[in-house]
């Protein structure tokens, strides 16, 4: 039986994967998003709304909260293809930092002073989405579409040439990632049973971006593991007291130092493939 | 070049200006079918501009491009891929860690979006896979499929990059100086290919510097110099076209 | 051979995060042992506070275990760091709780925190006591496992404001809060204009409500607006460290207006910010609070803060450190008077038993008084109504947090 | 109350203008954000305090803070650069994100986590004109931003040193064929983003009177928002997009309503870069930056 302590860390795992998993969408067409703690926002808050306001039952809320996010993040996506590299990050962290600002004022919700009224979640719930969204993600980077987005990362202008459609690609990733954000944030509300807008700021997204580079950004399963070891590392640090976070950022160092690729890449898989068929 | 023949390609008094700098001034052109036309000219004369016009990554200030008889001018680049018109780069631009295989399949055109390309690529379209096979098999590139193709040698890219372009069944290719830094043997290889792809039923327009290569392969050329066509003709009647002597070998050396 | 280095480093770097998973192992106790659980923010915004809570918390356990333990057990009190982070906060209770199997867990600190942390305390049924947060109706939500040992904020208004009113003769008011601070944007949003109002006070800035958030460094637009309102007084609700920003802005601009606040203004370091601003603020204790019981108190900590590195050498005991201070020594009464052994196998009663006492709890000897519960979780205690005179807090009022007559005061 | 307010707004500008072109300093020429730089400011912010609170004179306590934050820069430069120089921009990014965290964690254990502060204002004479009145620090803070931008402005367009940046910053392989080292110009492009984050956190840790380790983590997030909108690539941008922001911030709290700042600067900011993602003052639309 696993001790409760482990099942909190879990949780807080499988939320954290599924938002890296949103970032890792977005960066599979080669854009950096710096602001996917506002999809999660709009989710939680979307979803609390929909099951403690409208009584509607969780999983339906969630996707009803994928849906109406995705929508956002297309919207999102079509001014954000005018941007490209740091500039796109910049814009993204805006449009978070927007969120936040909104949600603040939104007294209909709470406002600064928070939302309440979830009920809990099981461990076993968080993680049938964030496997089931794992997984989904892992067939997709097996599919024509994903091999579109690499190609549209790798060079937009040869990609075009042909004949892919780069727009409906970019924007399309967009709009999965926030769907997928948005989930994590459902379910972040649903096992904290309490959420206010300073769970959704600059410190989360960045959050997401070094879970995806830290544990690979090439494969989806990276993910994982930065999702494991973001949230395991610091309370395996305890020993060290005061010193826990200043050794934390010089372990993050020290890590991208060594594997800046991060810890899976695709090169590791080719390497065990080849390994079975050997 | 007097036939009725609809012309594959036609491209009609295109002009390009960029700020005040007229890159192109009134070029036309036309490919017809399974013919090899070549666009020569020394360095900065507009041709790699002609084929971003053609190809739509720049509007033309004037003119028109037309693909067996249909204006594509300034579509978006991908609508012209799909509509036949397919190009290799005078920089290989190859897409960074894929296999010669990935590279092949993505570029398969698909009937646009369906959810089958949700699917893993053996299963999203068996045609598109088989065609991926068979032009692996055309091109020589099986025993290298699983390799990542910028890790590949020079001249093996440039097949590579060409397969990319054919995967996407183009009627006609635009190749950009295909045997550009290439010896001797690997640039008579991409001679044989080019002419056994045009006997396949392709159209090829392309770019090369090297006057010897281009005046053996190609059925007509163009001559471009500072954006003005100042010839046009078969190899035979460019080489003794004293302007193009004067204009091109004379300061190309 | 590169990559070959490369995939090794790699294979290590999984089998550590494998070990790492694992977990770390428990360490035994042969003897028998009484274990509480503390949740600190020893690191982020609030580490001093949290790392203050830790040097009070070990001098208990000391003094305890000097003492000859409980019912003959010794006391262990396992301190865990949230960083600040409520998500942390929650984990750890998880694991004083289901691994450390604590009886009754002190903290967390903020109310951010305690807002996810109560619910966990109920899921999980072991007593959690709040030493600082005091948003409305946080224990309230979360019966019967959660109490706090602080007085909720809109009852401590209800003897400060009249008092500020008296004192400075206020007839008008200008409030601003920090917006990013769910205890500090309730009291400056909710709590203050309701209070103004029953006092007859005007809100200068009713209709446009002027915030900040955390970590600002820069309010000058929000006090020129103020000064222009020319308001007889100011309410800054905000953390004493934010307080601190308006307050030595409103020096600057030379609005020396009197300043009133609830008790996340108490801190000696407000006071050095501007000390020709009056500031009135509610406290449960403060560090040059008269008695025997504050005194000793202060007397025995003060010096073991001051030699913790990572504190200031000028460090005094603050309310949180009292609170928690509180919070431990009714749990040690707790666990004396009803029997509780601290056996394995009898870990559900002696939580429970721990619960109905502090249910039950009046009259405990605090440090500023008699100390109880009222039925939403909160504590039934006195307090003093602070005035901030030339850099020190200054008790002017005695008030209980029970209605009249209540045997709590 | 207006002009106050602009006055106001104008020691906000000069704040963020400050930081921003510590920030564009090593985005225009490295296309790398330094998130460690909301965190070198409080460092400098610490120098500047220590020195004063030492009975050193201002400039003193200035070039303490320039220094100390400069030293702390190269080491950036040195481990969370250097070696990532040819990784996507978004790996330095989190290498530099690690050294945030270092700083704010070890500045909490040397000096506490409550706000340190100055027992008096320091400059704190105040000069009143009609109904405006500004402090000498605030005006020591504008003038201070205007000669550091001016003297930023020489170094990058004037000097031979100036020229290799600008060279580097065009591009890395034509630099290094034209004799320019790389390595020596990036760690001095981050010593002297260093230096001048060091130099605004004595500047307005002095003005403010009040820091605390967290100081840089709201303010360097604005001061990405102004470095945008001013065009990383341009020295002067910086000094017309600090105080545009600044005024915009001001004024939406004096006239609109404090709640909605936040809303309106990055609102203004994401306009800025889809209507113009060269930044105000940036010359003609180029590529836009390298790969994530």
């Amino acid at each position: 039986m696993m001790s409760t302590y482990y099942a909190g860390l879990l949780a807080d795992v499988g939320i954290l994967l599924l938002g890296a998993l949103s970032v890792y969408i977005i960066l599979a067409t080669g854009q950096l998003s710096l602001g996917n703690a506002g999809f999660m926002g709009i989710g939680a808050y979307l979803t609390s709304y929909l099951t403690v306001t409208m009584g509607v039952p969780l999983t339906l809320a969630l996707v009803i909260a994928a849906a109406a996010s995705g929508a956002i993040g297309v919207i999102i996506g079509f001014p954000a293809l005018r941007l490209r590299g740091i500039y796109l990050a910049m814009a993204t962290l805006g449009f978070g930092e927007m969120v936040r600002s909104f949600f603040l004022n939104f007294d209909a919700m709470g406002g600064a002073g928070g939302f309440h009224g979830m009920r809990h979640v099981s461990l076993g719930y968080i993680w049938t989405w964030a496997a089931a969204i794992l997984l989904l993600v892992a067939i997709l980077e097996h599919s024509q579409i994903w091999l579109e987005l690499r190609a549209v990362r790798d060079d937009e202008t040869a990609a075009a040439l042909v004949g892919l459609d780069t727009t409906t690609i970019k924007v399309g990733a967009f709009g999965f990632a926030a769907a997928v954000a948005a989930i994590a944030g459902g379910l972040f509300a649903h096992h904290h049973v309490y959420i206010e807008p300073g769970n959704f700021s600059f410190e989360r997204s960045i959050d997401f971006v070094l879970a995806v580079i830290l544990g690979g950004s090439t494969v989806g399963a990276g993910a994982l593991v930065g999702a494991l070891l973001l949230v395991m590392l610091p309370e395996h640090l305890r020993f060290l007291a005061d010193w826990r976070f200043a050794v934390f950022g010089g372990l993050l160092i020290a890590m991208l130092l060594v594997r800046r690729q991060g810890i899976l890449d695709r090169s590791l898989f080719r390497f065990f493939e080849f390994r079975r068929s050997a | 070049m007097t036939g009725k023949q609809q012309p594959r390609l036609e491209a009609a008094g295109i002009t390009k200006m960029f700020g005040g700098i007229r890159a192109l001034n009134d070029i036309s052109l036309e490919v017809l079918p399974k013919q090899i036309v070549g666009i020569i000219g020394p360095n900065g004369a507009g041709k790699t501009t002609t084929f971003n016009v053609i190809t739509g990554a720049y509007r033309p200030s004037t003119g028109e491009v037309r693909l067996d008889g249909k204006a594509v001018t300034a579509e978006p680049s991908h609508l012209i891929a799909r509509a036949g018109i397919s190009r290799t780069f005078q920089n290989i631009r190859l897409f960074g860690d894929m296999t010669v295989w990935e590279h092949l399949l993505v570029a398969q055109p698909h009937s646009d979006f369906t959810l089958r390309r949700l699917l893993p690529t053996r299963w999203a379209d068996p045609q598109a896979f088989r065609r991926a096979e068979e032009i692996l098999e055309f091109l020589k590139l099986a025993d290298v499929k699983d390799r990542i193709a910028r890790s590949l040698p020079y001249g093996i890219q440039r097949r590579v990059e060409i397969a990319r372009a054919i995967s996407a069944r183009p009627k006609l290719l635009l190749l950009d100086e295909p045997v550009a830094g290439m010896n001797h043997d690997e640039a008579d290889d991409i001679r044989r290919l080019i002419l056994t792809l045009r006997d396949s039923g392709l159209s090829i327009l392309l770019i090369d510097h090297d006057m010897a290569f281009v005046m053996n392969l190609c059925d007509y050329l163009y001559v471009l110099d500072f954006g003005v066509m100042i010839a046009q003709g078969r190899p035979d009647q460019i080489r003794s076209n004293p302007v193009v002597l004067d204009a091109y070998l004379g300061h190309a050396t | 051979m590169k990559s070959g280095l490369s995939r090794a480093l790699c294979v290590a770097g999984l089998g550590a995060l494998l070990i790492a998973t694992a977990g770390p192992g428990f360490a035994q106790q042969a003897d028998r042992e009484i274990v509480l659980g503390a949740i600190v923010p020893s690191s982020g915004p609030f580490a001093e506070w949290g790392r203050a809570n830790t040097v009070t918390l070990q001098m208990i356990e000391k003094q305890i275990n000097g003492g000859g333990g409980i019912n003959g057990a010794k006391l262990r009190i396992a301190i865990l760091d949230d960083a600040t982070k409520p998500a942390q906060a929650t984990n750890n209770l998880r694991k004083l709780a289901g691994d450390d199997k604590a009886l009754a867990v002190a903290g967390p600190l903020t109310s951010s925190a305690a807002e996810v942390t109560f619910p966990v305390a109920n899921e999980m049924k072991i007593v959690a006591t709040s030493q600082a947060s005091s948003k409305p109706g946080v224990a309230k939500l979360n019966r019967p496992w959660a109490f706090r040992n602080t007085i909720d904020e809109g009852v401590l208004g209800r003897t400060t404001v009249p008092y500020y009113k008296k004192s400075f003769n206020i007839k008008s008011v200008a409030i601003i809060f920090d917006a990013k601070d769910a205890t500090a944007a309730t009291v400056g949003s909710r709590i203050m204009p309701a209070l103004m109002k029953e006092n007859d006070i005007e809100v200068l800035n009713a209709s446009d409500p002027l915030s900040f958030n955390t970590g600002d460094l820069d309010v000058s637009a929000q006090v020129t607006k103020m000064k222009a309102l020319n308001p007889d007084g100011v309410v800054v609700s905000a953390d004493y460290s934010q307080a601190v920003t308006v307050i030595r802005e409103m020096k600057r601009q030379g609005m020396i207006k009197p300043v009133v606040g609830s008790t996340q203004l108490i801190s000696s370091a407000i006071l050095k910010a501007a000390p020709e601003i009056p500031i009135v603020a509610p406290a449960t204790f403060y560090a040059t609070m008269k008695g025997d019981k504050p005194e000793k108190f202060v007397n025995e900590l003060q010096p073991l803060l001051r030699k913790t590195s990572g504190l200031p050498p000028e460090i005094e005991p603050s309310m949180y450190d009292a609170n928690i201070y509180e919070i431990v020594s009714i749990y040690i009464d707790a666990i004396k008077a009803t029997g509780v052994t601290g056996k394995p196998e009898d870990l559900e009663t002696d939580r429970a038993k721990i619960r109905d006492y502090m249910a039950k709890l009046a009259g405990f000897p605090g440090l500023g008084g008699p100390i109880g519960f009222n039925d939403d979780g909160d504590a039934i205690k006195a307090f003093y109504i602070l005035q901030g005179e030339s850099g020190a807090w200054q008790s002017k009022v005695r008030g209980c947090s029970a209605a009249p007559g209540h045997p709590g005061c | 109350m207006l002009l106050q307010q602009l006055v106001n707004g104008l020691t906000l500008g000069a704040v963020y203008t400050l930081i921003a072109l510590s920030f564009s300093l090593v985005m225009g020429i490295l296309g790398v954000l330094n998130l460690a730089i909301a965190e070198l400011f409080m460092l400098g912010g610490y120098f500047g305090f220590a020195a004063i609170l030492a009975k050193l004179p201002l400039p003193v306590a200035l070039l303490a803070g320039m220094a100390g934050a400069a030293l702390v820069a190269a080491v950036i430069e040195r481990v969370g650069y250097q070696p990532f120089r040819d990784a996507p921009v978004v790996t330095p990014m989190l290498s530099t994100l690690g050294f945030s965290i270092i700083l704010q964690n070890v500045a909490t254990n040397i000096w506490g986590s409550d706000p340190l502060q100055l027992p008096d204002e320091v400059f704190g004479a105040r000069f009143t004109l009609g109904p405006v009145s500004a402090s000498a620090m605030q005006l020591t803070i504008v003038g201070a931003t205007v000669v550091l931008v001016a003297l930023l402005a020489f170094v990058v367009q004037r000097t031979a040193l100036g020229r290799a940046l600008r060279a580097v910053a065009e591009n890395r392989d034509v630099a290094r064929l034209l004799g320019v080292s790389a390595g020596p110009l990036t760690l001095l492009a981050f010593m002297l983003s260093g230096a001048l984050a060091g130099a605004a956190g004595v500047l307005i840790g002095l003005h403010y009177a009040a820091i605390t380790p967290y100081i840089g983590v709201e303010i360097g997030l604005k001061a990405i928002a102004v470095m945008v909108v001013g065009g990383t690539g341009r020295i002067w941008g910086a000094l017309i997009a600090g105080p545009l922001i600044g005024v915009a911030e001001v004024m939406t709290t004096a006239y609109g309503g404090s709640q909605i700042r936040d809303f309106v600067v990055y609102g203004l900011m994401i306009v800025i870069l889809l209507l113009r993602p060269q930044g105000l003052l940036g010359g003609a639309r180029t590529e836009q930056g390298p790969r994530v």
